[in-house]
């Protein structure tokens, strides 16, 4: 099982799109810095079809970026403590960029 | 406990990747685990620099980095053949390459990409921090 | 508030378009940068917020990661600076589902056929 | 009149619809370095709306990349000489990236 | 010729992931420096083109401005390390209008669950 | 004949960008043309290294400014608050810095981000060259 980062915003289409294609199921995805931005309520990026749990946000760059109360709900908010502890949970990583 | 490796590609001072690498790290080691190698790969060489003098508004990166290994005993190794290119060097390969100056001091190592593989095989994990 | 008059018109001023969003990199940051020097030196200056450079307008943005400062402070200085021309890309909110409401700064909404006239009527313009 | 230069891949989705938006009639598109592979034949990128004349790729970065051949037809091969020739033509020149 | 019972098993060889194309940037190289590096070190390696990497396999590649060398030249030592399981995305060859006939070497190409599932197989994996 | 100011956003050696500058200058130059100014700003200031050493059988790019200064009195300016932060000092700012080493020399000058605007006001042409 395998824990993706992603960095960049949904304009990077082609990110994404190779991310989805990368995802298993019992996999975790987490936004930080840029990447944030797709988990804007209404946005661009592919992530709907990924299940509810299986999606997080850093908390951190979100709130820097204004994008606290803006979130997709379905998202969770993981903390830098929470960021340390998927990767004690997943032992590999794969930062997309 | 778990043993860390990062692998840092960011610039610093131009994305965010250099600064996410460091408060992931003292992240890791506030949860009681070991960073014990930062491996600094393409234009993230540039965390190596002992020139850079940032305003002093600003996080200096480069002593963060080397707190980090203050605290922790963290390797801090640079890809020499990434760094050459860019115009990191130590004192050794400074001479080797006759050049009158040099822009990398320990605790910071010039090394090769076999470190990485290295690094790879001997830790827990590995994180990596691209622009 | 468009200003189609101004668009239609050549002009002297430079105009710097943003299409990055902040904290993530530095180009929105040195793009301002250089938007306020070049009107500390007396030259007229107009922003565009294109595709992510929107976000940089975002409310209640906060210091970043290990300090890192963010450029919502920057843009507070535009107006002492008189840079005062500040025109969004109507596409750009659209497709991120923002609204002149959720920005900081009022701001001019374009339409993509104002957004090729902005870009003719400037005689410079710089992209960061 | 402006000069465009490209230098990503259509992979880049935001930065093709962010040219297209500020196009102007008379202006020209040059392709160089990655954004050479916007004029495969067969490609995403939406430059298909642009008329034909106002889109050219440097030569030399689609050798390179064994691109020619490959090409939509309605391109424009330009060289280095070209390239400088086009900067002559058009007072201004935006670089996107 | 994708081979499905390799996809399946779990796996001790790096998958690097190649997702740059040749040229433009030196990520492509640098990745490609990792892998044989790691061969060298007697680990076994496999690579996936995914995205814009598989236009590092495109036929005719030359050496480009000032020199440049691009990455052919690094393909064609592959075998010589031993790094033989090249797999390339189905959906990265068809939206570039490309097939397998277009690329210069052997390749294995996987449809989307395959790639999730060379993913999971492996033990460790590098993106560059 | 024209005059053209070139803007290099690109680090050395990490995308083409930095070789695009370069080779457009030597054209611009071929037509009979004057590169006047090349203003290297962001991860574009690592061109003025003089510490770079790239293998023998690659350009170095430091090496082809400074043949273009020599043989068409371009400047070469490089910003001092993007340089400063990413390790490019000379002799004035290191000792200015307290730091031992420095890594510009002329022809490579620093300067501040007004001499862009005076070059983007005086030249007939400005072409940015992006990462």
């Amino acid at each position: 099982m395998t824990l993706h980062l992603i960095n960049r915003t949904p304009d990077n289409r082609g990110l994404f799109d190779d991310v989805v294609e990368a995802i298993s199921e019992g996999d975790y995805l987490l936004l930080i810095e840029d990447g944030c931005y797709a988990g804007l309520a209404q946005t661009r990026a592919p992530l709907g079809s990924l299940p509810r749990g299986s999606v997080g946000v850093l908390k951190e760059d979100a709130e820097s970026r204004g994008l606290l109360g803006r979130l997709d709900e379905r998202l969770e908010l993981v903390d830098m403590d929470g960021f340390v502890t998927l990767t004690e949970r997943f032992p590999k990583s794969l930062s997309w960029f | 406990m778990l043993s860390y490796a990062l692998l840092v590609h960011a610039a610093p001072y131009s994305t965010q990747g250099s600064l996410s690498a460091l408060r992931f790290a003292e992240a890791v080691v506030a949860r009681g685990h070991a960073v014990k190698t930062v491996f600094f790969y393409r234009d993230g060489v540039h965390n190596a620099s002992t020139l850079m003098a940032p305003p002093q508004d600003e996080v200096h990166l480069g002593e963060r980095w080397r707190r980090l290994h203050a605290t922790s005993q963290t390797e801090l190794l640079v890809c020499v053949a990434a760094g050459l290119r860019r115009g990191l060097v130590n004192q050794a390969e400074a001479k080797r390459h006759d050049l009158a100056m040099h822009s990398v001091e320990p605790p910071f190592e010039l090394t090769g990409l076999g470190q990485l593989v290295d690094a790879m095989l001997t830790h827990d994990r590995l994180i990596t921090f691209a622009p | 508030m468009t200003d189609s008059h101004h668009l239609a018109t050549c002009n002297d001023a430079l105009l710097i378009v943003l299409r990055h969003p902040p904290h993530g990199s530095s180009w929105l940051r040195e793009g301002i940068d250089v938007a306020l020097v070049t009107a500390a030196f007396g030259r007229e200056v107009e922003l565009l917020f294109q595709g992510d450079g929107v976000f940089a307008l975002l409310e209640n943005q906060t210091t970043g990661a290990l300090g890192q400062k963010g450029t919502h402070p920057q843009l507070m200085m535009l107006e002492m600076y008189d840079i005062e021309r500040l025109w969004v890309s109507r596409t750009a909110l659209t497709e991120r589902g923002l609204t002149t409401d959720d920005l900081m700064l009022p701001v001019s909404v374009l339409d993509s056929d104002e957004i090729a006239a902005l870009h003719a009527a400037h005689a410079s313009s710089l992209i960061f």
